[in-house]
This record gives structure tokens, C-alpha cells and sequence, in this order.
């Protein structure tokens, strides 16, 4: 298997992993395919309509970390919306992930997606 | 590769040593023993003294008699010619295989391949420290059983397996017994003259040893047939030129290997490196820890992914599962017959130890794979149960 | 060995060029390329990138693309593999196999154990010359043929097949085509991306490089069983750990031939070797001079036996009749087909030169060859004429 | 195949191949076996009934050169009975002939015996 150096370093020095302390205007959601041996739970903090800031938890493998570290750095500062249009090929292309392990990736869009539901339920 | 590398990989291979290494080139050049051991002149004469000076060294480590030993290319050609060979020149006794679902995959995909064939195959399974019980056996055991194929040390793991039971069992009853020895040779006594195992796989690679030559012990009295054909080197078993070098390189490796000395000092470099992991937090130690070769340690590391954690250490040359082959990423069949999860397979990974690790290796890897292990698991602080056990 | 001895039997084997046996060296030990190429760790990777390497090196002196190289133990196993591979894997067209009755044990004992098992084996048979007329492939091959296999270059007489004219044939026919180009690499042309030739057996040790390595080519689209099973290696089409020094070697081995350079080397060393024994009265060569590899001589001396020549000129290394194996003294099945008498071809001896031969070596050898026939000739003054024709 | 020195030597040095010149009192016979690719023909010279001289042609491998030059050398000056009772045995085990090639060495007695019967025929 072949890394980038991207990889590496999210995976060396990750840009928004962990919990958000704030609980207000905040939601988070799970995704995981255990088949794939994947697990993430994404936690946002709206204000109004925008993303404040992201956090993410994650188990699997180096891409899936990397990609999980890249896809939640892009949402501070976004419309809520945007966790609803995740650019997974973009990560795909700034990561360099192999065909066989895109599917991973699919699963931190499902986390984005069950979290946009949260908001919407609560907004 | 970063600027201190150290390879706790020898049960994927070995470096060859350079006493063994000097050995082979002697039979490279115009001037040493290069020619063709088949060949009546002085110089194919020379070649067949040092195939034949290999076959006494390789005989008199499992304490064979030089007769019984057969080259090949390796212990998975060994492991073919054993259960095919075996099936086949048994044909008349019946077509009932017994072997064990944590085989190598040469051992595996032979099996399977014998009953794509016909065959009827019976699979022992092994408990939770990767053992497998000889008197299963008495239950399996029938009047058309040709041939038991168990390994005598697992390639993951380096769990044991009481081979001498098993062959005894086998003896009572008229069945062959093979066993692949490609991992123990030179770690743990293996001495065809005091146990009833009628066929052996060996290789060169793991006892740095010239990788691509190997051989396959058969007892005298044992009939195979062969499994290719177009010459009557090795008494026909296995036609192709003698590879003088890779034989010589084989004997000489088998000749310096020193099970006592050996293995006691790989003992000590696994024992130590185990003292360490065992201080990260849920660490556990997989396969049986008293039946084991000394030079593998298989560690799960609950809650890391095995390959973000080798990622991690990559400055560390280890192994995830079965490293003999990397171009399949699937979770070891070896771990999961053992019961681990699947998720706690794939977070698990072989440590090996060869003759020229030394005490700093294994200071350093400990050292390493602490700080990526505390730093991977804060990833996953919330994961649930399914990622940790 | 007496003081001075000679070495002209490059047909049986060859020694391992200087620059190869470094090349092999480098991938050995501990700093070097040891490891298993297919381990994913940094070690792995540098074994994988010279294998590769390798490949494209042994690729492109045949003309073929790297992809289509699977390493072997040697020609052996790699006629082995085409045949059995090739017959299995179109079992679904029938079971006509054709081949020639001059081919190497390792087609011919192929060939016969598929006879046994229920296929149709024709068998071709040469003229005096030893060459097959393609345009008997017309009468011979049906819609059940599933492949032809007639070799490159004999290895006893060094006579060369048209493999373009019978490969044009099987094309034509959709037959797989199948050539033991063992002993033509690097001495005669070769190149798959010109003539219509399928499977191609290749071996290094016949070029300088190691024994115990040899590799297949087969174009992209055809598809072989495999012989053996336990890994993915080789793109399943051969399983075992890849041994890198070997593979190396091969590559080095087919990079440095030169098959411009090195084969009117070997003309020049041969033909002043027939001018030489030409002398001597009743010698006759065996075999077609015009289509003949540059490195063979086969040669009968009527009235003289092999053997007794051959231990009169001892210090000269040569061969009676197939020096594959002289574990069996049987007179050639080659010359025989030629039309030779069994004393003729029992009388006949095979010199090959190499890259190392010199002229020196070339009269030296002239020179005792001429003397020990003079004085052997005196044994057998008034021998009946089956002696000698 | 090994050759012992008395193999090697008996090839370099024969003691008694070749023709006898004067054709009183002598006789000479051959025998071969083609399949084992053998021949040889025994001329000996007898007075009265001593063998006074003894040779060979022949046609084979070493062994069966060396063992032809070997029980010829030790006819001269024995009774013509001596013709019939050869000890191959002796050639074998001073030649050391492996016994794959003993075969051989029974044609030369073969020849041996059809002098026998042509000198008693015209004795
Ligand atoms: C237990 C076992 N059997 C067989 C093999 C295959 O050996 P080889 O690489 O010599 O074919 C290996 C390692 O690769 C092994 O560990
Ligand atoms: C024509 C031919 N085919 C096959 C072989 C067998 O090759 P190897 O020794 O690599 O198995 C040889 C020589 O040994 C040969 O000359």
C-alpha cells in the first residue's frame, strides 16, 4: 500500500480530531460499516445557519483517517448545507486513496448527512 | 527509508548469512563449483560433491539420513509435492485428507484444490491459543485416511503444535503424517528419528538461507508420485538442473543454524520486546505463549487499526497476518479460528526476530510503537466496543 | 582436475557472469535487497522495485511486455506449467497436444504423462538434418488441438527450429503455440512482439546467470492453469516467496546478453572448432550447420565409444548426447531420430562454447581430441562395420 | 561413471592390443553384443599346448577395454585350457568395473571360448 504525504501528515499532526467542549447549538452523529472496519462520529457547532467548527472521532485505516481530518477541516465556516454536499472526490484527489478504499470514504458522508438530519429535526 | 530502520520481519524472510553467502559464490564463477551436478566431468563432479556435502548438512539437522532428502523450490512447492504426491501414490488406500484450518496457504490451497478433485477433507480447528488437540484424531482417523498434513510451527503466530502426538496417532493407524516446517528448523527441535513424521517441509529463506530452494524430508519406504516431470534428478521426484549455489546455501544455513544458542537468544529479544508492549494500555498477546517458537511475538492492539498502526511505525518492518503474501488484504484465517474478531485480526500485528536483531532493535521498536499507539488511539477515544475487542 | 582443463560445456550449464553474481550479491544481506518482495514494508518495496526491474530486463530481450513474465524454478517447470496449464485451462476445445520426439525430457515426460491421463499426443518426427517441416502442422493440427509445442533450439545438436513458420500455422488454426527456448535466448533472435508464438519457456542459468530461476512468457489473453497452489504471487500462475537474488540474476543475465556481439563470438569459437576436428578422419557432424545455434557442435567420431573418448580427453568438459542428466546413460533419443545408428550416436559428443571460451581453449581441445581419437582408433583396427556407421 | 587408475591406465598404455604377425599356430575368434555396443576379436598363438601369445581388438566403453587388455594380458603362458576358464571376476575386481558393466566383460570370455573350439577343432 501507498501512502501520500498527505496522508502522513494528517495522520502525524490531524487538524480537527476530538470532541468539541461547547455542547450548545451543537450535533453529532455516528456512521461505521464493519465490514469495511470503519467507524466516525462527526460533531458539529452551528451558529444560525453556518458552521462554526467540526470535530471528528475515527476508527480504520490511514485513509479513512486522513480523509475523515481533510472532509471535517473544510466544514468550519460553511452553510449547514454543506454537510449535505461533501466533496468526497475531492478528498479521493487531494489524498490520493485507492480505488478499493473510495467505499470507505462514502461512510464520513453518511456521518455528514445523519448530522445534517439532526439539525434540520431540531432547527 | 528513514534514518534508522530495524526489520522484525524474519518470519516473512531473512538476510542471508554471510558465511552462507560466501558459500554460494564459491559455486557461481568458471573457477569454483558452478557447473551442472548431472554432468560426469571433473567440474559437474565438483558440483555434485558440494550438492551432496548440502544434503548430509540438511539431512543432519532434523536428523534424517541424506537418502530422504528431495530439493525444491521452496517449502510451498514441499507442501504441494507432500499432499499431491501423497494423494496420489495412495489412490488405493482411499481419498481422505485431514489438515487444519491455521495451514499455510500452500497447505490451504492445496487442500482445497484436492477437494475441488474429489477428495473428502477433514478440517481440524484449533482453541483460542491456536492449539490444536491430537486426540481429535481418534474421531477423524478412518481406514481411508491417506495422509495428515499439520504445521509444525504456525507462520503468524508461532504457535507449536505437538507433532509428535499427532504423528503417533497417525502411525497407529497407517496414515502418513507430513508437516510443514518451513518455521521451525533451527528454533525448535525437530529430529525425524525420534518422532513418527513421515514427510517434511523445509525451506531455506526463514534460517537465512538463500530464499527459492528448499526441500521436502520423506521417509524412507514413503512412495509420492512426482509432481513435475523431465528428468531423473532427485531419484525422479523432482526433475530440473540442480541449483548448486542455492543448495550449497541451503546446507550451509541449515549447518550454522544452533537451535540451542539460537533460540535462546531469540527468546530473550521476543521476551523483552513482549515486556514492553505489554505496558500500552489493552495490549494482549495472541496464540499460546508457552507453546511457541521463539521468534515470533503476535500482538492485537485493540482500538488501532493494524494497518494505520504499521503505517505509524513504518521505520519498523513488521507484519499484519500472514505476511507471506501482502497483495490480498484480507484479516488472517489464522487469528479468526483462534476467535478473535474480526476487527481485533486486523488490529493485530507479527513481530519476528532473526538472528541479527540485538537488544537496541527491540528497545527502539518498543519505544516506537508505545508513542504510536497512544497517539493513533486518540482517533478513536469515543469508539465502540466492536473496534476494541 | 588435471592442470590444465577446459571447459565446453556451456549446453549443460553456464558460470554466472561477474556483474550478475554482484548484482545477486547486492540482494542478500541486511543492507541490501533481502527481503520478501512481497512484504508491504519498506524493505519489501526495495525488494519488489529491483523484481520488477528484473522482469522488464528478462521482458525486453524476448520483446515482450513485463507483464507477461511469471518466474519459474526453471525451463523445466516452465514446460511443465505450458503443457499442463495449457491443455487444462482449454480442456473445453479437446485434448490433441502435438510436439516433436526431439524436444527436452521436460516436454517429452510432460507430453507422456498427458498421454497417460487421455490425451492425444502426435508426435513429430525430424529429417537427418533434425528440423521439423512446418508444413506438416497442415495435415496434423484439428479443431481439438490445443496446443504445439516444438522447441526453439535443440539442446543436443543445436539445431534451430522454424518456430515462425509453425507458429503461423497455429495461429491460423487458433492453436496455442508453445516454444522451450531454453537454449536460444541471447544466441539466436527471439522476439515475441514479431513471430506468433504463445508460451515461451525460458530458463538464465543457460546465459550466465543462476541455476534455479527461469521464467514463461505467456501473451497477454492466453490463460494457463496453474501447476501449484498456496499464494497469490506471480498472478496466482506461481505460488512461493519470490526469490529476489535469483530473479535479479535472471534479469542481469538476459540484460547483459548480446546476442549480436556474444553469437558471432560463438560462431567464430565453433566453427574453428568443427575446422579443427574435421580432420580427423570419418568425423561427421550431427545435425543441420546452416539453421544451428552458435554456441552447439555435436559431433561423431565412428569407431571410437563416447565414453572411452570421453574419459581420454577428460580435462575437457563435454557431453554425450542429452547432458541434462547422465544419471541415466541412454543413447540420445535425438540423434536417433536423425537417423543415426545407436552406435553412432553413442560415439557422438556435444562441445558448447561460452562467453568465456577462448581460442586457446578452442586448439587446446582440437588438439587432445585429435590425439585421443588417433590412439583410441588403434583399439578397434578391425572393427565390423556397425562400429562405425 | 568412475575409472580406477588400472582403467585409466590400460587405456593410455594397452599391454597387448593389436595383431599377432606370424600365423602359425594361431587362431582367432569375435563376439559382440550389440546392444551393449561391444565387440572384440582374441588372436592366440599356442606350442603344442601353452599359449605363447595373446591380443585383442575391440570396441567399447573403458571398462570393456581395459577388462579385454586385462584377462588377454594374462593368457600367454598358460594352457590353452585357460582359454575356458577366465576369471572375470578377477578383472572385475581388479578394474573395478561397476556392476551394471559386468555384462560386458562375459563377451570377452564369449570370444575367449570360440578360440577354445576352433583350436581344438584343429588340434
Ligand atoms: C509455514 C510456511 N509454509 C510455507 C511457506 C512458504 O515457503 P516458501 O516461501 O519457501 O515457498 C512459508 C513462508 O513463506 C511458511 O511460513
Ligand atoms: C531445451 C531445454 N529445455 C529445458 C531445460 C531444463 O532447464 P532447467 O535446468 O532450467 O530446468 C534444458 C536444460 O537443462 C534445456 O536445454
Amino acid at each position: 500500500m501507498e501512502y501520500s504525504s498527505e496522508v502522513r501528515r494528517r495522520l502525524e499532526r490531524p487538524s480537527c480530531r476530538g470532541v468539541l467542549a461547547s455542547a450548545v447549538g451543537s450535533a453529532s452523529a455516528t456512521a461505521e460499516d464493519r465490514s469495511l472496519n470503519v467507524w466516525v462520529r462527526v460533531q458539529v457547532e452551528v451558529d444560525g445557519e453556518t458552521l462554526v467548527a467540526a470535530r471528528y472521532d475515527a476508527y480504520g485505516c490511514p485513509h479513512f483517517l486522513a480523509g475523515a481530518d481533510w472532509i471535517v477541516e473544510r466544514l468550519a465556516g460553511q452553510p449547514a448545507a454543506a454537510l449535505t454536499e461533501v466533496a468526497t472526490g475531492d478528498a479521493v484527489a487531494a489524498l490520493d486513496v485507492p480505488t478499493e478504499k473510495i467505499g470507505k470514504l462514502l461512510v464520513i458522508e453518511d456521518a455528514l448527512a445523519a448530522c445534517a438530519a439532526k439539525l434540520s429535526v431540531s432547527a | 527509508m528513514t534514518a534508522r530502520s530495524v526489520y522484525l520481519d524474519h518470519a516473512a524472510t531473512t538476510p542471508i548469512d554471510a558465511v552462507v553467502a560466501a558459500a554460494m559464490a564459491e559455486c557461481m564463477q568458471l573457477s569454483g563449483a558452478f557447473a551442472n551436478p548431472s554432468s560426469t566431468h571433473a567440474f559437474g563432479r565438483e558440483a555434485a560433491a558440494r550438492v551432496s556435502a548440502a544434503r548430509a548438512q540438511v539431512a543432519e539437522r532434523i536428523g534424517a539420513e541424506p537418502e530422504s532428502i528431495v530439493f525444491t523450490s521452496g517449502a510451498t512447492e514441499s507442501d504441494n509435492l507432500a499432499l499431491r504426491g501423497a494423494m496420489a501414490a495412495r489412490r488405493a488406500r482411499g481419498a481422505h485428507l485431514v489438515t487444519s484450518v491455521t495451514e499455510h496457504k500452500a497447505v490451504l490451497d492445496t487442500a482445497k484444490l484436492l477437494a475441488e478433485r474429489g477428495a473428502s477433507v477433514t478440517w481440524l480447528s484449533c482453541d483460542s491459543d491456536g492449539r490444536i488437540d491430537p486426540a481429535v484424531l481418534d474421531d477423524v482417523l478412518t481406514d481411508e485416511t491417506v495422509l495428515v498434513s499439520v504445521m509444525h510451527v504456525n507462520n503468524e503466530t508461532g504457535v507449536v503444535q505437538d507433532i509428535a502426538a499427532l504423528g503417533e496417532r497417525c502411525r497407529a493407524r497407517n496414515v502418513l503424517f507430513h508437516t510443514d516446517a518451513a518455521q521451525s528448523v533451527g528454533k525448535i527441535p525437530l529430529a525425524v528419528n525420534r518422532i513418527p513424521v513421515d514427510i517434511v517441509s523445509l525451506t531455506a529463506h526463514k534460517l537465512h538461507g538463500p530464499k527459492g530452494i528448499g526441500a521436502l524430508y520423506v521417509r524412507p519406504g514413503v512412495s509420492l508420485a512426482p509432481l513435475q516431470f523431465g528428468g531423473e534428478q532427485e531419484r525422479g521426484l523432482r526433475p530440473g538442473t540442480l541449483p548448486t549455489h542455492q543448495v550449497v546455501g541451503m546446507g550451509e544455513a541449515f549447518a550454522r543454524a544452533d537451535p540451542a544458542s539460537d533460540s535462546e537468544h531469540l527468546r530473550v529479544l521476543r521476551e523483552r520486546l513482549w515486556e514492553g508492549l505489554a505496558k500500552i494500555d489493552g495490549v494482549r498477546r495472541n496464540g499460546s505463549a508457552t507453546h511457541s517458537s521463539p521468534h515470533v511475538l503476535n500482538v492485537a492492539f485493540p482500538g488501532v487499526s493494524g494497518e494505520t498502526l504499521r503505517l505509524a511505525i513504518e521505520e519498523i518492518a513488521v507484519s499484519a497476518g500472514s505476511a507471506c503474501n501482502a497483495e490480498t488484504l484480507e484479516s488472517s484465517h489464522v487469528l479468526t479460528a483462534m476467535g478473535l474478531s474480526d476487527a481485533l485480526a486486523e488490529s493485530s500485528i507479527r513481530f519476528s526476530v532473526g538472528r541479527d536483531t540485538t537488544l537496541d532493535d527491540i528497545d527502539y521498536a518498543v519505544q516506537r510503537t508505545t508513542e504510536a499507539v497512544t497517539h493513533l488511539s486518540g482517533f478513536a477515544s469515543s469508539a465502540p466496543s466492536w473496534c476494541t475487542s
